[in-house]
């Protein structure tokens, strides 16, 4: 498993084509299931991208106006409108959910399994805050009278976007708090000593993919 | 066994994290200024590149990956970004055949009254 | 070079099924799957088959009044279902979830899929997308009747025959088989790529491998294209968004949708549907290579070609989507950079059949039912690539769209020829499944009656498009353009439909008969080289080889290699020190 | 050595195909415009193509029949051959370049409609055509699908001035000059169509929600069957139009006849609110898709002009008086008595009595004598078109805006 790293001499281009050119493994030193997670995050990538493509396309077709992001997603506190303050807190705790995750990757591979668990259901943790903080956000749009099939502010397919991108990545998020738990119990009860913990990594990589296209949408 | 995974400093998620927390702050005073036409979403898609590949790099490890994982992963997407490409261009197609033809536009600028004798198109009448 | 990499797959333990439910049923076994695969494709394929014969009949004999029952409605129903059970259900799933299933680790060498439970997981769901599609039968309304392209705003609009519930299940059936395939998909990459056994580099798989390979690519990326738009489309129809909904008048109503772009439907579809053509051609691609060299006794002409141009189509393909939308409205001067594209897509394309009948010169060829399938095969596909040369040149497109001329060649280039593809790779690789032979004399009968038959069904039926007979149509009725010879070509082309249908019979009989009264087969009855003939047993248990893997010394075609004693070398045979 | 079946069958087939090409009546028909250029390509692509085809088919047959299978015998070991294969890469990439040049040519123009062509509306509905001209100020008014009413079918934008002199068509069937170039601009009011004559060659989806162009110019004096070429509903098939290339002076005197949208609106009759909900119910349970009020007979229902009185004749022979009680019926048991010519097709609508009453106060102001009804109460009455030639309804020729 030495030649993991990158050796100096080998330029991008020879050690791409001598990867690729060798025999039982393609990508050297990557498990099967990091492997398979990169596949399919690139799969993802292509379902997320088409969704915004749809979004790009109701923008720049629809004659009616668009409705502002930063007054409708102000937040009143203490009786001034801040502008965008709720997607900025959604957006922090994101991110904030990469960073514990990463240092809860870190972990595992230095076998600190306690560790990797608390950093990891403090991941879940900000991951559910998020997927609270967007059921904040749905009935807050819903009593402004914005639905699906209609917006009071304009365009009716802004309401049609944002219902359905949030709604999916929602889901994503969801979906990656109920892995990242299962993990890290599975973690602490030792199901993953006989491996190098690489569980974690890929756990991470799906999450970190999730953190990422909250950073896409927001445009 | 430790030795064999990723292991880097954890200085570089601090800073990692920061820089994200940064970019965000940039494009959303975008948003706040509320900036118009190609300079906004000029600014938002650097920030968002800028982001998203720190995270792809960083945070998912990407960096230290061999080039052939790498070229695996991100030489794909560039078909989607023919589609993004093509679909704009074709949105502001359908966009001006809406304002054109269908009385659509939002802020429509004032046409100049109908003329009796327009050019050869009025001529069909009169043959 | 520190340490000998070791195969991760001789460090884990095979965990042997011990219940019969668990061997035969919930097997992770990725031969039994394949065979799940197969018989469900080919079994929901029957049912296409027998809808295609009611749109023959009715198309032949407007107002016979044993066809009454079969209205526009049906006709129109059966059109949509027709397709996408082709397109999908039987091409895309026997292709890559039966060939896909077992070629993939008895190629490759590994003793199953990277991880077999979730390749059991592909096929139940795969299961269940069949099941939601066929439930559509039998819900108000009946089935959509939007053509398989399912383009908006008609699919959700009254004056379409299951335009509420039908359209339902087609779209939630179809992303039900995404993530089937998904699953399935994400298996046979890493399978293809992280699971090699010793020695056996990329450029040293049999093509069968690398046209799965790349269409598996194409399928990850390009279905979650198609899965976005159902999803869209699904709240369109039930929430009243309006991504796909312009303001429209509906048969006198005015409809509360507004704004929306149809034509954004279809560059998604399309997105994921010129991919899916490929999806479909690439395996039949490989497996009709490796075909024509083993049953040729000869090399594959150009292998390296062989390899760039399944990889160059493969990429090439993301990009021509809209060569189907010529005629659609798009922004005008996409029609340049479409047919560009796909106009040079023809070249890697045309360079495979070269080198196929390149194979056959100087070979020394055993005329075996498998080979007979893989001659008719490049022939159709000859056709069917040529006439792909006509819609895709843009201008020419514009008369002969939405004409018999679109029907015939795309029957001919993604219907027929990966039909003549499966069929040729069942009676190859029947004996190592089974452990038993097809019958010969059925398997030629059947070869003769599908070939000539495709073929008299097809090839005439570009000149009904050349005179203008558009597509889709329930009845023609008497017009000027419609003379009544074409209408006599309709009734043979239905004729020979019937017959070609009818031929099918002997395929099934042949299969199960020889199941139970096959003769014996020996281990390589073909002579041929890649590793799934080199199995310890025939047919492969669970986990096909010994304690350790095979190791792979030299590529798969080497056939009539100048001083060796045989005129094959199996791949496992170490090269001789160089002299 | 004997002959493998496949080879002779691989030879007949291919020698089949090309005898089948050049002895079959099925080829493109008499050009009726001025895209010689995509008949031009399709020959040269025809030509190319042919050939590869022929040469393949031959080769493959002979191959498959010289190199049998002979025991013991060694084919020639022979991975890659270089230059023959970039020799048939460069040949078939010239090929191609030559099919596609003229292509790209061709679409080209057929892009960028000439600058003297006259503009046409082509609106199509299912399933049927409609067409509408500019006028005299040569700039078609706006039109949209929201706008569109029953006394609105084109969608016309009321307070749009240049929309006043538009000219409308309102039947399946146009004329047009021959020899002058036309910009077809293409409008849906539901679903995708297509506006496909065959001998004009070419054709072009309608989108709602935007419009489409092609451009043509047709050089015979005939009349084409429009058909629809994109599939549309259960009735694609049967959605059918005309169109008519005539000489100017027959253009110029048809045109004269048609009505302009300040004409037609002039020329409405206001409905008594009884019959303006009638029209209403009848337009929510989409019987206009297969019935008019103008006198056209569609292929799936009889008009409703006159439906009032007279006699009709049944598909078994007999006749009825088409009284109160026949209409009644015909509408509640569809499928009861069937007019001569058509088929039992129609739906039993959901309506209360109520309902019914109103649609047959409708269906009674529905003559082709000129109705001289009072104004009814303002605010609360639609209108209903007249059927066009009407006395009532005066072919306006100066626009009425100033």
């Amino acid at each position: 498993m030495t030649d993991t790293t990158l050796s100096s001499q080998e330029s991008i281009f020879t050690s791409t084509a001598k990867d690729w050119s060798s025999d039982m493994t393609t990508f050297k030193g990557v498990p099967w299931g990091k492997a398979m997670m990169w596949i399919f995050l690139l799969s993802d990538t292509f379902i997320f991208t088409c969704f915004l493509v749809g979004y790009m396309v109701m923008r720049m077709t629809v004659t009616e106006p668009w409705p502002v992001a930063s007054e409708v997603f102000a937040l009143t506190v203490w009786g001034v409108s801040v502008p965008l303050l709720l997607i900025a807190i959604m957006t922090f705790i994101l991110i904030t959910s990469s960073g514990t995750m990463a240092m809860a990757v870190n972990m595992g591979y230095q076998r600190r399994k306690w560790a990797v668990f608390w950093l990891m259901v403090a991941t879940a943790a900000l991951g559910a805050s998020f997927v609270g903080m967007q059921c904040f956000e749905w009935p807050k749009l819903i009593l402004e009278g914005v639905r699906p099939w209609y917006n009071p502010m304009g365009a009716p397919q802004f309401g049609s976007i944002f219902f359905m991108v949030t709604g999916f990545h929602g889901l994503h998020v969801s979906v990656g708090v109920a892995y990242l738990l299962i993990v890290a119990i599975r973690v602490v009860r030792g199901k993953y000593d006989h491996t190098n913990f690489e569980i974690v990594e890929i756990t991470g990589l799906y999450w970190h993919f999730v953190d990422l296209f909250v950073v896409r949408t927001e445009a | 066994m430790a030795t064999e995974g990723q292991q880097h400093p954890i200085k570089i998620y601090f800073l990692i994290w920061l820089l994200l927390f940064v970019f965000s702050f940039f494009s959303y005073l975008v948003d706040y200024l509320d900036l118009q036409g190609n300079l906004r979403w000029f600014l938002i898609v650097v920030f968002m590149l800028l982001k998203a590949g720190f995270i792809v790099a960083i945070f998912m490890h990407m960096k230290w990956e061999r080039f052939a994982l790498i070229f695996g992963i991100l030489l794909p997407p560039l078909a989607l970004v023919v589609l993004m490409f093509l679909m704009a261009i074709e949105s502001n197609y359908a966009w001006s055949s809406r304002v054109q033809y269908m009385g659509e536009d939002p802020a429509p600028k004032p046409k100049p009254p109908p003329h009796m004798d327009h050019g050869e198109h009025g001529e069909d009448k009169d043959h | 070079m520190a340490t000998v990499e070791v195969p991760y797959q001789e460090t884990v333990p095979l965990h042997h099924p011990k219940t019969w439910i668990g061997k035969y049923i919930f097997s992770q076994d990725h031969k039994i799957i394949a065979v799940q695969y197969g018989v469900t494709a080919m079994a929901v394929g029957l049912v296409a088959l027998i809808l295609s014969e009611f749109m023959r009949l009715q198309i032949a004999f407007p107002g016979w009044e044993w066809m009454d029952f079969f209205t526009a409605d049906h006709y129109y129903q059966a059109i949509t279902m027709h397709g996408m059970i082709m397109v999908i259900y039987l091409l895309t799933a026997f292709l890559l979830g039966a060939f896909g299933n077992f070629c993939i680790p008895l190629m490759c060498g590994a003793r199953d899929m990277v991880f077999p439970f979730v390749n059991m997981l592909s096929y139940w769901v795969y299961l269940l997308s069949v099941i939601i599609l066929m439930v559509s039968y039998f819900v108000p309304g009946g089935p959509t009747g939007a053509g398989w392209t399912l383009y908006p705003p008609q699919t959700i609009t009254a004056g379409t025959p299951g335009h509420d519930w039908g359209i339902a299940t087609m779209l939630i059936s179809l992303a039900v088989f995404i993530v089937a395939f998904t699953m399935g998909g994400l298996n046979y990459i890493t399978t293809i790529l992280q699971a090699r056994t010793r020695g056996l580099t990329l450029m040293r798989m049999p093509l069968t491998v690398w046209g799965i390979f790349i269409a598996t690519f194409l399928g990850l990326v390009a279905f979650p294209a198609l899965f976005v738009s159902a999803v869209m489309m699904l709240l369109d129809n039930f929430l009243g968004t309006s991504f796909f909904m312009p303001a429209i008048v509906s048969l006198g109503e005015k409809l509360q949708y507004s704004g929306g772009q149809p034509l954004l439907f279809q560059h998604l579809f399309w997105f994921f549907g010129h991919p899916e053509v490929y999806i479909v051609a690439l395996p039949a691609f490989g497996v009709v290579s490796d075909l024509i060299s083993v049953h040729a006794r000869k090399n594959i002409f150009g292998y390296r070609m062989m390899v760039w141009a399944i990889v160059a189509i493969g990429a090439l393909s993301l990009i021509v989507w809209a060569h189907h939308m010529y005629v659609a409205g798009m922004h005008p001067s996409f029609g340049y950079f479409f047919a560009t594209t796909t106009l040079i897509i023809a070249v890697p394309t045309a360079l495979k059949v070269y080198n196929w009948i390149l194979t056959l010169w100087r070979a020394n060829i055993r005329i075996t039912v498998p080979m007979l399938f893989a001659l008719a095969f490049v022939l159709t596909f000859i056709v069917g690539g040529i006439t792909g040369l006509f819609l895709g040149n843009v201008i020419i497109d514009i008369p002969l769209s939405d004409t018999y001329f679109v029907v015939a060649h795309f029957h001919m280039v993604m219907g027929v020829s990966p039909i003549l593809a499966i069929f040729g790779g069942i009676y190859h690789w029947y004996p190592k499944l089974t452990g038993r032979m097809l019958n010969d004399t059925i398997g030629r009968i059947h070869f003769y009656f599908t070939f000539i038959g495709t073929y008299a069904i097809y090839f005439p039926m570009h000149y009904l498009g050349f005179i203008g007979v558009p597509r889709r149509y329930y009845e023609t009725g008497i017009s000027d353009f419609y003379p009544q010879t074409a209408h006599d070509l309709n009734v043979f082309i239905t004729v020979a439909a019937l017959i070609v249908g009818a031929s099918q019979v002997l395929f099934i009989v042949n299969l199960v008969h020889s199941y139970f009264n096959g003769k014996k087969a020996p281990a390589n009855p073909w002579g041929a080289n890649s590793l799934e003939w080199c199995t310890p047993e025939t047919p492969p248990r669970h986990g096909n080889w010994e304690d350790q893997l095979p190791t792979v010394h030299r590529w798969a075609y080497d056939f009539g290699v100048p001083g060796e004693e045989k005129d094959h070398v199996p791949q496992t045979v170490p090269r001789r020190k160089a002299s | 050595m004997r002959i493998a079946l496949i080879a002779i069958l691989l030879f007949v087939v291919t020698v089949g195909s090309v005898v089948f090409n050049f002895t079959t009546p099925f080829h493109f028909d008499a050009i009726g415009s001025n895209w010689e250029l995509i008949d031009i390509t399709v020959y040269i692509t025809f030509i190319i193509c042919g050939i590869v085809f022929v040469v393949l088919g031959l080769l493959m047959a002979w191959w498959v029949h010289k190199f049998q299978y002979k025991e013991g015998k060694f084919a020639e070991y022979e991975p890659e051959n270089a230059s023959l294969e970039s020799g048939l890469t460069i040949i078939t990439t010239i090929g191609v370049v030559v099919m596609l040049a003229p292509g790209l040519v061709a679409w080209n123009d057929y892009i960028h409609p000439p600058k003297d062509a006259y503009e046409l509306e082509v609106y199509s509905k299912q399933w049927t055509w409609m067409y509408r001209l500019p006028g005299a100020d040569g700039v078609f008014g706006a039109a949209h699908n929201k706008y569109v009413e029953f006394d609105n079918p084109f969608g016309m934008k009321k307070d749009d001035p240049y929309g006043d002199d538009d000219i409308l068509i309102l039947t399946d069937t146009v004329k047009i000059p021959v020899d002058r170039p036309v910009k077809v601009l293409l409008r849906s009011e539901d679903v995708l169509h297509d506006f496909w004559v065959p001998s004009i060659r070419a054709k072009m989806d309608a989108v709602p929600g935007m419009v489409t162009y092609f451009w043509f110019e047709p050089i015979v004096e005939k009349m084409y069957e429009v058909l629809c070429a994109e599939l549309c509903g259960r009735n694609h098939h049967s959605m059918r139009g005309w169109m008519h290339v005539v000489s100017m002076e027959e253009y110029g005197t048809w045109l004269n006849d048609q009505v302009t949208w300040a004409g037609f609106q002039e020329g409405q009759v206001p409905l008594s609110p009884e019959a303006a909900r009638g029209r209403d119910i009848a337009t929510t349970n989409g019987c206009f898709a297969c019935h008019t009020i103008d006198g056209r007979n569609l292929d799936t229902g009889p008009t409703w002009l006159d439906i009032w009185g007279g006699t009709v004749t049944l598909d078994d022979g007999t006749t009825r008086v088409r009284d109160e009680a026949y209409i009644i019926k015909s509408i509640l048991d569809p499928h009861a008595e069937i007019v001569e010519g058509y088929s039992p097709t129609m739906n039993v609508p959901e309506i209360t009595e109520e309902e019914l009453q109103s649609i047959l106060d409708f269906m009674r102001v529905l003559t082709s004598e000129p109705v001289k009804t009072e104004p009814a109460i303002e605010g609360e009455e639609g209108s209903v078109d007249l059927p066009e030639g009407e006395p009532t309804t005066q072919p306006t020729e100066e626009p009425t805006t100033d």
